[in-house]
């Protein structure tokens, strides 16, 4: 939809769903997984979906579409003790490896033949592949990347809510008198819900019928991202970061002494890229990267809008900096006033106990 | 300087950076270490160059392409150009 | 096969502009080069349009050019720290249309006029930096170099509009390098309100603007002026000052702006406004002294590239525009006769310029940039003087008036001595007659 | 070869301010621009013109405005530029938009059959990322989402095999044409047009096709009507303005205070407690 020619729906349009649609009950999410293992995103998507659910006082269902093996009751037992209900299982050799074909084919089928009122998918580079064609082909709505998710409890239709125009405004957007109603939802935004060990289901299996020659589309190989030395800051749940403060790239090294006890990704601000103490892919901020870990500590760093707009959604800013005025503590969470050069080792010395106590509780 | 953070000034404005190709450059960055008041890090109203021990480093991200930095240099030590077609500061308003 | 045209104009400024319409008009093949992303991407202006100049060139122009408001009130203030003294002109003539002066945002305005000039016929393409100007054998002027791939185009004339920094003719070597005493650094800001309360603080109609020209102390000892002009729904704020001047201050351009922004008369004008844009240009203020070789073998300059600013009056964009059109006219003229674009047959350009207001203007005020210069009393003294007087006369404490009368005479003999008092008022005498 | 590229002009969103303090938005002076994702794929299709030589025609549907988003496509070297625009189009949503898209394509391959679709990954002011996938479903043609880069491509056998970005790894497939590519950024640069380009782009005569020309003649399925989704209201993000907690101890040893922070974030943000523990 695009938001710029789109006047806002003045008068509220009153969303009268016709009968067809009215069967449409229940949240249903597309399980993700990827050589073994199901991506987080679609356990963060069971525990959005639990609360659609309950507030519709409709039944949470996961969407497996695999090849044939163990695997599959696997990830259903898993989306069991995520929230789920039931869990719709597809298994066709075709499944496999993901294409688009097979898995678009799969997925419209369950939905015209079970009907759910809301269909959420993680948006991850298949989910987005997925949710595209799967929305265009059933001809309904489909929202992307929503923020926010809830039920409008006048109509039972779903609220979701998108950030628009590059992040600085939010938008609510509704799905008409189309069903399902779909949305895809990046990963880390949605809480991850508790794992209740032992909550079972039932598995409604549904065949596929599809052979390999039907599929134009082959994969050839697989090559995993080799992740040890391509800094992944995008990724990193936390971040040490250093700035032009530290004076000198030698007092860089307390960055990464630091980075190395908290198993930390190390980034900095454009000015020490410039200078070029730090690579470019660890710069964080307008003309580098966006980050969003849960601990990201600053030292030296300003704290320049520049900078801010590419951390500032970090769930615990730490800001060391020896100007007491420095912008950066108008944002951060925790301020220390001081020269970094002292206080970083004693950081760094300070969480090493601090991990050694965990350990030994842990 | 009473704290004006001039970066949120250029926030503001809109660039395109012509990455890794910057259309301004110190001739020679010892004549910079030779020169007593360095006007440069004072009048140029982006404040591009900045003073760093003897030597002055030039960012021109936030250029405003004024010219003001070539013709205030006494040692001509500034090379001075456009930036490519079509990149570099693009007024809104102007 | 490589391009050819009549004439090439480098730069979509309003001397670019109005070289380019004119000689589309008159049926030339033309070829307009703007290095911004778009005509008015990278020139800055207070800003105020004169109708005059316009006129002459597009006479209906008001009928769809983006205008902000038509200028009904001209401030003039002379500033002390906390204070200032001045006039109010405002006229209900000035409401009458066909209105004289106009506030204006640069942006909006040049790409409209860029507009008119590819109506016109002229073929105009942006994003494209001419890298040097091309000549044969003799020295003449036979085209221009961009700086893309195969980027040679070949004219019989090329218009140099491409602003004060006059790159092509710099490099060409037709002039010297711009000296700090012969330009000024202007820095601005333009803050966004409501258009409601634009017109309820400066007390204006709708469509109604003020403009304000400020000098003295505001620009801190600098020869310098500020200014504030209403637009539709925003203001533009900036202070100016000689670069020869601030080489010599301890303040950058942004410190000075922020306490011009801060001036106790100009805080309360900004508040609430949302900044959205801070530009910095060089203005041309060398005056007629300055004025460079402007024609040659095969081309002529135009606009702030001829320095072609008469800065007391704040007049650019309208001599920009006048020396832009009277270029082309040379170059029409001159064709339909069939002459060669020669330097001795282009020197007519400035035989037409000496006739005309603009060299007239700038010769009445060539000394007016020396004496300033050397005197910034004007800047500092004077103001203070004037507004403590005044602050004095109408302070009622008690004091017989004649007994204030004596004091502000004695504080500007102190101040200034009776006999520097007659040498300046004879400087003013002389700059300004 | 005929390659044909879907490019959308849209808002420069970085420019794009909320007023701090009465949090409106802030749209006055926001260029439009190309959506910086179709640079990508029109400079993969410029590249495979370079390499196989033929056509690459740029389509846009979008407000007449749009002009300038096309001649700049051009401008780059891309051949034929064609606005789709009509009045019917107005607050079409990504479903109906598809449809218009791949009602002109079918048109533009009546007049020269197309080898490849290009789109970007998505649109800055959008972000959906549904029209590719919804044009390939209408026309019947391969998907090939976040593609990084293009392996082979064998016009006679008609088969390409691309490089995909997937989750944890990058898939190498094997398809046929013609299919639509949308394009991973940062694959590749755009390059800077040569002065012809400039030249050729600035005398361009455009084609204007409206919803009849583009071969559209069920209206109910474009604009506002065929959109399944509409944008019920837009607001500003409550900003978290909240000043930093200061950590300070009495005799300033910095270890007191590594220890004082650590105590003050175990005990307010135990998702970072958590962190810390599964590294511990």
């Amino acid at each position: 939809m695009s938001e710029e020619t789109q006047a806002p729906a003045k008068k509220k349009r009153k969303i009268v769903l016709d009968e067809r649609l009215q069967a449409y009950k229940g949240v249903w999410v597309f399980v993700e997984h990827e050589r073994g293992h199901i991506h987080p995103v679609s356990l963060e998507l069971l525990g959005e979906g639990r609360k659609l659910a309950d507030s519709l006082g409709a039944e949470l269902a996961g969407v497996v579409l695999s090849a044939p093996g163990d695997e599959a009751k696997e990830y259903c037992n898993t989306a069991f003790e995520y929230g789920a209900d039931l869990c719709y299982l597809m298994q066709n050799e075709v499944l496999r490896d993901y294409r688009n074909d097979p898995f678009t084919r799969g997925l419209t089928e369950l939905v015209n033949t079970y009907q759910p009122e809301i269909l959420l998918l993680g948006a991850t580079t298949q989910g987005r592949d997925l949710a595209g064609s799967v929305a265009t082909t059933l001809k309904t709505g489909l929202t992307a990347d929503c923020t926010g998710l809830e039920i409008d409890p006048e109509n039972r239709s779903l609220l979701s809510t998108r950030p628009t125009f590059g992040g600085s405004l939010l938008c609510t957007i509704v799905t008409l008198n189309y069903r399902p109603q779909m949305a895809t939802v990046r990963p880390r935004v949605m809480a991850m819900p508790e794992q209740q060990p032992g909550r079972s289901g039932r598995i409604i299996e549904h065949p596929l019928a599809m052979v390999e020659t039907d599929i134009v589309t082959k994969v050839l190989e697989f090559i995993a991202d080799d992740t040890r030395d391509k800094p992944q800051l995008p990724f990193a749940d936390i971040i040490v970061a250093g700035g032009r403060g530290l004076g000198k790239p030698e007092n860089f090294q307390l960055i990464w002494d630091l980075a190395r006890v908290l198993g930390a990704e190390v980034g900095g601000s454009r000015p020490v890229v410039q200078a070029g103490w730090l690579e470019l892919d660890r710069q964080v901020g307008q003309s580098g990267k966006t980050v969003r870990p849960k601990l990201y500590i600053a030292a030296g760093i300003s704290g320049a809008i520049q900078h801010r707009v590419g951390m500032e959604s970090a769930d615990c800013i730490i800001a060391i900096n020896n100007d007491p005025n420095a912008p950066i503590f108008d944002f951060a969470h925790y301020g220390i006033v001081g020269d970094a050069m002292t206080i970083l080792p004693a950081l760094t010395e300070a969480f090493r106990q601090k991990l050694a106590t965990l350990k030994q509780a842990g | 300087m009473s704290g004006i953070k001039i970066e949120e000034k250029l926030f503001q404005n809109r660039y395109l950076v012509d990455a890794d190709n910057p259309h301004i450059r110190i001739k020679d960055p010892a004549l910079c270490g030779q020169c007593s008041n360095q006007p440069c890090t004072i009048c140029c109203p982006a404040g591009c160059y900045t003073r760093e021990e003897q030597k002055v480093v030039l960012i021109t991200d936030g250029c405003l392409e004024c010219g003001t930095c070539r013709i205030i240099c006494s040692r001509q030590n500034v090379e001075w150009e456009y930036p490519r077609g079509g990149y570099g500061i693009q007024f809104k308003f102007g | 096969m490589s391009e050819k045209f009549d004439a090439i104009v480098v730069g979509a400024g309003p001397a670019g502009n109005a070289a380019a319409y004119t000689l589309a008009k008159a049926g030339l093949s033309v070829l307009q080069i703007e290095r911004g992303e778009a005509p008015g991407s990278k020139n800055v202006q207070g800003a105020i349009l004169y109708s005059d100049a316009l006129e002459r060139i597009i006479p209906d122009f008001r009928e769809d050019a983006p205008l902000e408001r038509h200028i009904i009130e001209q401030r003039m203030w002379v500033m002390d720290d906390e204070s200032y003294i001045g006039t109010h002109f405002r006229s209900n003539d000035f409401s009458k249309p066909p209105h004289n002066r106009y506030t204006i945002i640069r942006a909006k305005f040049d790409k409209w006029f860029s507009k008119k000039v590819q109506e016109a016929g002229a073929l105009v393409i942006c994003e494209t930096t001419v890298k040097e100007l091309l000549r044969d054998k003799t020295g003449k002027v036979i085209g221009v170099e961009t700086d893309r791939t195969e980027g040679k185009i070949y004219a019989d004339v090329v218009v140099l509009a491409d602003g004060v920094n006059s790159t092509l003719a710099r490099k060409a070597g037709f002039r010297p390098e711009l000296e700090p005493k012969h330009v000024a650094l202007a820095v601005k800001e333009i803050h966004f309100l409501p258009k409601e309360t634009v017109e309820s603080r400066f007390n204006i109609q709708k469509g109604q603007g003020v403009v304000i020209e400020m000098m003295g102390k505001l620009t801190k000892g600098m020869m310098g002026t500020g200014f504030l002009y209403t637009n539709n729904d925003s203001i533009s704020v900036g202070v100016g000052v000689m670069l020869s001047d601030l080489m010599r201050q301890k303040m950058t351009p942004y410190e000075l702006l922020e306490q011009t922004k801060n001036h106790p008369s100009i805080k309360p004008l900004l508040e609430g406004g949302e900044m959205k844009e801070y530009a910095a240009h060089l203005i041309p203020e060398g005056g007629y002294h300055a004025i460079p070789q402007v024609f040659g073998d095969g081309w002529l300059i135009a606009g702030d590239s001829g320095m072609f600013v008469n800065a007391v009056h704040r007049e650019g964009s309208n001599l920009a525009m006048t020396t832009g059109r009277m270029a082309a006219e040379t170059i029409i003229d001159l064709r339909a006769s069939g002459k060669a674009m020669s330097a001795a047959n282009l020197a007519e350009y400035r035989r037409r310029l000496d006739d005309s207001f603009v060299i007239k203007d700038m010769k009445k005020y060539k000394d007016l940039p020396e004496i300033f210069h050397s005197n910034n009393q004007f800047f500092t003294t004077y103001p203070e003087l004037v507004n403590r007087s005044a602050y004095t006369m109408l302070t009622v404490d008690g004091v017989d008036k004649r007994s204030k009368e004596k004091e502000i005479f004695a504080s500007f003999r102190e101040q200034r001595s009776l006999f520097g008092m007659l040498g300046d008022a004879f400087k003013l005498w002389r700059a300004f007659r | 070869m005929h390659s044909v590229v879907c490019i959308k002009q849209v808002p420069d969103s970085a420019q794009i301010r909320v007023h701090p303090v009465t949090n409106t938005i802030m749209r006055q002076g926001v260029p439009a621009i190309i959506n910086p994702y179709d640079l990508f794929a029109l400079e993969e299709a410029l590249r495979l013109k370079d390499r196989f030589g033929g056509k690459v025609t740029v389509i846009t549907m979008g407000p007449p405005q749009a002009e300038t988003a096309l001649r700049k496509a051009l401008s780059f070297g891309a051949d034929d530029a064609i606005l789709i625009t009509d009045k019917a189009f107005a607050g079409a949503d990504t479903l109906a938009t598809s449809y218009a898209l791949a009602a002109a394509l079918r048109k533009l391959n009546e007049l020269t059959p197309v080898d490849l679709v290009f789109t970007g990954k998505q649109t800055i002011d959008g972000d959906t990322a549904q029209v590719g996938p919804g044009i390939a479903k209408r026309l019947e043609l391969q998907l090939l989402t976040y593609v990084s880069r293009i392996v082979e491509l064998d016009l006679d056998q008609r088969t390409i095999v691309v490089e995909r970005r997937a989750e944890g790894g990058v898939q190498v497939l094997k398809s046929s044409t013609p299919c639509l590519i949308t394009m991973l950024e940062g694959t590749n640069q755009m390059r800077f047009g040569t002065m012809p380009d400039m030249f050729r782009a600035a005398r361009y005569e455009l084609q204007q096709w409206d919803r009849t020309a583009a071969g559209i003649d069920d209206v109910t399925k474009i604009g506002l009507k065929g959109s399944p989704t509409i944008v019920s209201k837009v607001f500003t993000p409550t900003p978290r303005a909240k000043k930093a907690e200061m950590i300070t101890v009495e005799n300033g040893k910095p270890a007191d205070l590594a220890v004082e922070l650590i105590a003050r974030i175990t005990k307010s943000f135990p998702t970072v407690e958590k962190e810390l523990a599964k590294r511990a």
